[in-house]
């Protein structure tokens, strides 16, 4: 499924950018996200929990990032299954930030993800609504998060 | 896995699933044991509600009617009690699935489940139904649009089980609940309650949000011209405004956004019907 | 992994213990460990219906009931009602009425018919119709086992 | 109803005898394969890829094999290089080196139970290279497309059907000249059609159980419609010789072409041999959505050209045609389908095209109707439109276009018997078209009234009898024809018992088993009465004719003064005495001559060439078969408020030759309309991306007995000359004209024509939009 978005964050594009490659601060971000680390310069590894009604999953994701041009854009892969193996979960992400004033950036970003196996049989628009509001919240507690940081920084 | 424990009480269940987090309370099993056997959930144990007195039946209390969690689908369509303005109800129990799942589903364990395409939301949010939920902090009543948080998410914390929904007393009153499904028996492609009441009706939409589509405000502008066509278009377009349908195997969230207005309108003129 | 329970169930009459994993179905334990086979595995899912079976004088899914539930509970499989006359009727018009073609929904269909004649002793073509629709058949178009129903049901009339 | 009952029935052809194994099927008893066990027996559970196309890198089965209670892995690399498949070679027992589409069988492994089986298999550890999918027929032509078999042009293949890139066969049949022929046309219509992909649902879900014993012989059992080509894909891809395999069949759970080519036979087998032990692998209904097959989704271009009178001069049909990961038998059922496209008219200039492509989805395959009921949709509904247009009744137009006897069909052979007058005469009458509607319409809703008309073919490929009399005379049939329930045993029983004129509780049917069944290609193709019935009935006179022989020495008369009287007895002509069957019996099994047996095998009545090659490759043939002919009316109600169309009553009737057991027959026009209904209003396999999205009978719905509408089925007898007693098939075409009749009857309500199958609430509705926003 495709999914993007565009939102604005009152910090400078380098306060956005280096906490987009900050594991920590994103998985206090990421809904569910219960642990993130950095496992090598182009690679993270994240442990998700996701809940669609009365089914949850955790995924084990390994994030690659695959092309990236600082501050400006980055291309990632994030690929994991199931502890059971019971779903797969593959993303393909490009995000992209713009400077519209120095204070002020504008974050776009979109994502091809597939997710095969048990979760895979709650149809596509469930799962797409779930993704926005999963995306929703990461949005606002991020952004909250890196402008509160930019203020006391 | 996937023990069978039969508590006698309610405080026993509680208590139990309070103590084993991956357990999950069972009632009539058609929906949680079809998720085991699809492999999608895998409990510690199933805590079958079966074995509890005081759970299934529909009864009086003051003046409200009250459903048990664990009554059956085939005893609601039945129940001579559902009539009046509550009649939609027992109409919609009749349109689950088919008579043998409903000798076995519940009111419960349906609405444990908040699937919005089921049957029994729609009619209960236009009836003003509050769904009764027992936990270890005790019980508590809520209505059934506060109940349902999101998609299949509901109220329900950990060792919180629906024992009960209640209803107003039925009163004199025309109700009809229309329910378009691919095939009898199907889950809602989108579905209608409607109610009449002093002056106007009451209106819940099923199947085409997270949660029944309701609007008191609506419903209040609409009151005294229930033979207003253009009045009745407006309401059905604010219903509409409210639902955030999915695209899924049944139709398209257009398709439904088209279903709105129309399958309200229909649902407002049978209701008005002269009998 | 999987643990096995001691199941009592008192099965067709008579009182049975059988050793099964804790989360088998009914169903499981009727095929597999007990070797009544006339309810089937179509779908697993409730849907199809060819797994039907009585608990307590009423028609259920034995695939969506758990084993560990029917402690205490009458259960009643085809198999069950070899001697049952109204039974004997449906089957007898099911046999001639062309109603039967693969057979693999047969017993469920015969289960809930057999449950329909005894509530609805006179239920018309369109009743017959709604009590079975929860038994999917993809082979006779229902036209003969409607047919057939309504037919036994007559037989047996008072 | 039989409007023929002026054709006597005789001691058996003619009854509706119940089907010979109905009873062990209402007491429960009926095995079918999932009741089957055997001792020591392991469970097959299988892993579905997670991906439609990407290359197999490399396998860890090692935490699998280590899981409680597994026995034995199979993988790709436990699997030889061959490949099988119906038309072309192009299928593993199990994926090898690349998979073809999300969820087809990459892996799989036996345990002691079916949970430890289902518990590990996803143990197994598969690495892949993804690679990019082609989901559409319109995407594998493209020039880049990734291409799905990059070894096609190697592919043993049964004739060469112009195979290309990920183009599995192409195919165009024509005669007179179309391009012209337009000049001269009065009225001409043309539209783009599409057809959705259904799924069979038998309600057994499909499995095999083989076992191996100590030479290395494997016995399989299987759910199937033919054990023959069920030993024939096992032994292909397996490196089988097969002498090596026995294949048989229990009861069938229902069969409609998804058990025809084999399913999940060959990765069962591979197991069974790789442990040693007896492997049941039964699908799930999930899988058996998933992995099996499923009807050809379409894509027709259709152009028809008529005079001011409505006489068809030219039509020209283009088609699209989705054949999924593997060709299995789509050039077949493209190629039948293009020959089918004029429909039973009288078209002199006619030309039909087709391109088939690879996609990476579940293979399509043999779904009653075989590529007709798709065609027939297109062709219907053009047929109506011009009526409308020229202001001609649908059935009058139909009329004045249709074969006669004796008429040649496009590209084919002389017609021999037709009723498909008598069958729209039967209709007609029934169903009072003239004074129709004649009830009036309730508010928000629309009635409407929808003809169409079809005709199939019975026929294709080897088949055999064996008719053997037992010492006390009565009779052991054995045909290797699977009975998949719709009653094959019963009607070849009674074809066997009519030739010897004897009751038909004296003959037993054989369950087909090719260690001792003769070849029979299978029962698919509405063949089993038309071509397995003349076997037997030839089988039969064989009998009869030694009966005579044995007769005539006992009693000292020429064998043309003897009789064959019923019961089982022969007796000079007039004479009281006679002998029964038991005393010739006796004699040919312990003095002379030897037990009776008969046999018959046939194929076709005139060979030119190989009739598969001939439909696939559009070759005009002579004869493959005979044609059957049908017509179906429905009336339909539409529920303005939402689109939702309702059926609620049809009349069919067809043209069978003759109604061997009137029944039985009657059922296939039932449960055909039935499948044919749902195929028209609501049944759908949805792709979500490269994923099917609903695979359960919760999101796939089929029809219920609640929205089954009542069905007046006619039987049409005009005999066949070589058909055994005058009978042809009645499989599949009482599906063929359903979805069209419906369309039609939806046109009549709505403006326009029905593009796309299926004609949901939300199509209709969208027509009904349109009417209502033009007024």
């Amino acid at each position: 499924m495709q999914l993007d978005g565009t939102f604005t964050i009152a910090a400078s594009r380098l306060q956005v950018w280096e906490a987009i490659r900050d594991p920590g601060l994103m998985a206090r971000c990421i809904p569910g996200c219960e642990a993130a680390e950095k496992i090598s310069e182009d690679r993270y590894h994240a442990l998700i929990g996701i809940k669609i009604g009365p089914i949850s999953a955790k995924f084990n994701l390994v994030i690659d990032v695959e092309e990236e041009a600082a501050p400006e854009s980055i291309r990632s892969k994030a690929s994991g299954e199931e502890g059971s193996r019971a779903s797969m979960l593959t993303a393909r992400n490009f995000l992209s930030l713009m400077e519209i004033e120095s204070n002020l950036t504008e974050v776009s970003w979109s994502s091809d993800v597939n997710v095969t196996g048990r979760l895979g049989k709650y149809g596509l628009g469930l799962m797409k609504k779930k993704a926005k509001s999963l995306s929703d919240e990461f949005v606002t507690v991020f952004a909250k998060r890196v402008e509160t940081g930019a203020v006391t920084s | 896995m996937n023990f069978v424990v039969s508590p006698k009480s309610v405080d026993e269940a509680v208590n139990f699933l309070v103590e084993h987090p991956e357990a999950r309370p069972m009632s009539g099993g058609a929906s949680l044991v079809a998720m085991k056997n699809a492999r999608l959930i895998d409990a510690s144990h199933f805590v079958s509600l079966a074995n509890i007195d005081g759970l299934r039946g529909i009864g009086r209390v003051g003046d409200s009617l009250r459903i048990g969690g664990m009554t059956r689908h085939s005893d609601i369509a039945t129940c001579d009690l559902l009539k009046g303005d509550l009649e939609m109800i027992r109409l919609a129990a009749g349109q689950i699935a088919n008579s043998v799942i409903r000798n076995m589903g519940t009111m419960g364990g349906a609405i444990g489940n908040a699937d919005p395409a089921a049957d029994y939301l729609p009619v209960l949010a236009c009836a003003d139904g509050e769904v009764e939920i027992t936990g270890p902090d005790g019980v508590r009543r809520l209505p059934v649009l506060d109940y349902v948080l999101d998609w299949y998410e509901t109220a329900l914390e950990l060792g919180e089980i629906v024992t009960a929904v209640f209803l107003p007393s039925p009163k004199e009153a025309r109700s009809v609940y229309r329910k378009l499904a691919r095939t009898p028996g199907d889950y809602a492609t989108a579905s209608v309650a409607c109610c009449a009441v002093d002056q106007g009706v009451r209106v819940a939409v099923g199947a085409c949000g997270p949660r029944p589509l309701r609007s008191r405000e609506a419903e209040a502008t609409l009151a005294g011209k229930m033979h207003d066509v253009d009045a009745i278009a407006e309401f059905g377009q604010a219903l509409r405004e409210l639902a955030d349908p999915l695209d899924d195997v049944r139709g398209s969230s257009q398709y439904r956004l088209q279903l709105i207005p129309r399958m309200v309108s229909a649902a407002i003129a049978d209701v008005m019907e002269p009998v | 992994m999987s643990k096995k329970q001691v199941f009592t169930l008192a099965l067709n009459g008579k009182e049975v213990e059988v050793l099964a994993p804790s989360g088998a179905t009914l169903l499981d334990v009727l095929r597999d460990k007990l070797s009544l086979r006339a309810a089937k595995r179509g779908c697993n899912q409730g849907v199809c219906g060819a797994c039907t079976v009585m608990i307590d004088d009423v028609p259920v899914r034995s695939c969506l009931t758990m084993a560990g539930a029917c402690e205490g509970r009458c259960i009643t499989t085809l198999e069950g009602y070899a001697d049952d006359t109204v039974m004997r009727e449906l089957q007898e018009a099911m046999i001639a009425s062309g109603g039967v073609q693969c057979g693999f929904c047969t017993s469920g269909v015969l289960i809930t018919a057999r449950n329909l004649i005894a509530e609805n002793p006179i239920a018309r073509n369109d009743e017959i119709r709604s009590a079975l629709s929860g038994n999917l058949c993809r082979c006779t178009g229902y036209v003969r086992i409607v047919e057939a129903v309504a037919k036994a049901a007559k037989e047996v009339a008072p | 109803m039989s409007l023929d009952l002026d054709i006597p029935a005789g001691i058996a052809v003619g009854l509706s005898i119940p089907k010979l194994e109905n009873r062990e099927k209402v007491t429960g008893r009926a095995e079918f394969i999932d009741d089957l066990y055997r001792s020591g027996m392991l469970h097959a559970a299988i892993l579905g890829s997670p991906y439609p196309h990407a290359r197999i890198l490399s396998y860890d089965v090692a935490e699998a094999l280590e899981a409680p209670g597994v026995v034995g892995v199979l993988t790709g690399d436990d699997v030889p290089a061959s490949r099988m498949g119906a038309f072309i070679k192009d299928e593993h027992a199990l994926a090898k080196g690349k998979v073809l589409y999300l969820g087809e069988p990459v892996a799989a492994l036996a345990a002691e139970t079916l949970e430890q089986a289902r518990a590990a298999v996803n143990l197994i550890r598969v690495k892949y290279e993804e690679l990019p999918a082609v989901l559409s027929p319109e995407e594998g032509l493209v020039d880049d497309a990734p291409i799905l078999h990059e070894h096609l042009d190697d592919y043993l293949k049964v004739f060469d059907t112009g195979s290309k890139g990920n183009l599995c066969s192409r195919t165009e049949l024509s005669e007179g000249d179309v391009d012209t022929a337009w000049d001269a046309c009065a009225l001409i219509v043309e539209d783009e059609f599409t057809t959705a992909p259904q799924a069979h649902v038998a309600m057994e879900p499909c499995g095999a159980l083989a076992d191996v014993d100590a030479q290395g012989r494997v016995t399989l059992w299987s759910s199937n419609q033919s054990v023959f080509r069920v030993q024939a894909n096992v032994c292909e891809s397996l490196d089988l010789p097969m002498s090596k395999l026995r294949s048989l069949t229990p009861r069938v759970g229902g069969g409609f072409g998804n058990k025809m080519e084999s399913h999940i036979q060959p990765l069962t087998v591979a197991l069974a041999l790789k442990t040693g032990r007896p492997v049941k692998c039964i699908l799930t209904r999930e899988e058996d959505f998933e992995i099996v097959r499923a009807r050809h989704p379409f894509k027709i271009r259709m152009k028809t050209g008529v005079d001011s009178q409505g006489k068809i001069l030219a039509r020209d049909c283009e088609v699209l045609v989705d054949c999924g990961a593997f060709a299995d038998d789509s050039p077949g059922v493209m190629g039948y389908a293009l020959l089918m496209a004029g429909g039973p008219y009288r078209i002199p200039n006619m030309r039909a095209r087709g391109q088939l492509v690879y996609t990476n989805k579940l293979r399509f395959g043999a779904y009653r109707g075989f590529g007709n009921p798709q065609v027939t949709f297109a062709g219907e509904q053009q047929i109506d439109q011009i009526a409308r247009q020229l202001n001609i009744d649908p059935i009058e137009i139909r009329r004045r276009n249709i074969l006669k006897e004796g008429d040649r069909w496009f590209a084919g052979p002389k017609i021999a018997s037709n009723g498909l007058g008598r069958c729209i005469d039967a209709i007609e009458e029934a169903s009072s078209w003239a004074s129709c509607p004649s009830s009036k319409t309730p508010l928000g809703k629309r009635r409407g009234r929808g003809l169409a008309l079809t005709a199939h073919i019975s026929g294709l490929l080897g088949t055999g009898a064996i008719v053997r009399m037992l010492e006390d005379g009565t009779i052991s049939l054995n045909t290797g024809a699977t009975d998949i329930g719709q009653g094959s045993d019963t009607v070849l029983a009674q074809i066997c018992a009519e030739t010897l004129k004897i009751p038909i509780n004296m003959v037993s049917v054989s369950s087909p088993d090719t260690d001792g069944s003769p070849y029979n290609w299978g029962t698919t193709a509405s063949r089993v009465t038309y071509t397995t019935g003349r076997a037997v009935a030839g089988a039969a006179r064989e009998v009869v004719r030694q009966i005579m022989e044995h007769a005539s020495e006992i009693l000292d008369v020429p064998i043309e003064n003897l009789e064959l009287r019923n019961g089982g007895r022969v007796a000079a002509k007039g004479a009281n005495e006679d002998l029964p069957f038991a005393a010739i019996s006796g004699r040919a099994h312990w003095a002379k001559g030897g037990p009776i047996v008969g046999s018959h095998t046939l194929v076709f009545e005139e060979p030119t060439h190989d009739p598969k090659r001939a439909i696939a490759l559009g070759l005009p043939f002579p004869r493959i078969g005979v044609f059957s002919f049908a017509a179906t009316l429905v009336d339909i109600e539409i529920d303005e408020v939402t689109g939702q169309t309702q059926v609620t009553e049809a009349w069919s009737a067809m043209d069978v030759g003759r109604a061997i057991n009137p029944r039985l027959v009657e059922v296939q026009i039932e449960g055909g309309f039935v499948q044919g209904m749902g195929f028209a209003l609501y049944e759908e396999m949805i792709w979500d991306g490269a994923r099917l999205a609903n695979p359960s009978l919760m999101d796939y719905k089929i029809p219920t007995s609640a929205d089954a509408p009542p069905i007046h089925s006619i039987i049409i007898e005009d005999p066949e000359p070589d058909g055994p007693f005058g009978a042809k098939g009645a499989g599949e075409i009482g599906l063929n004209a359903v979805p069209a009749s419906i369309a039609n009857a939806v046109n009549a309500c709505c403006y326009g024509v029905s593009k796309a199958l299926p004609l949901s609430s939300e199509r209709v509705l969208a027509r009904i939009l349109e009417d209502e926003d033009a007024s």
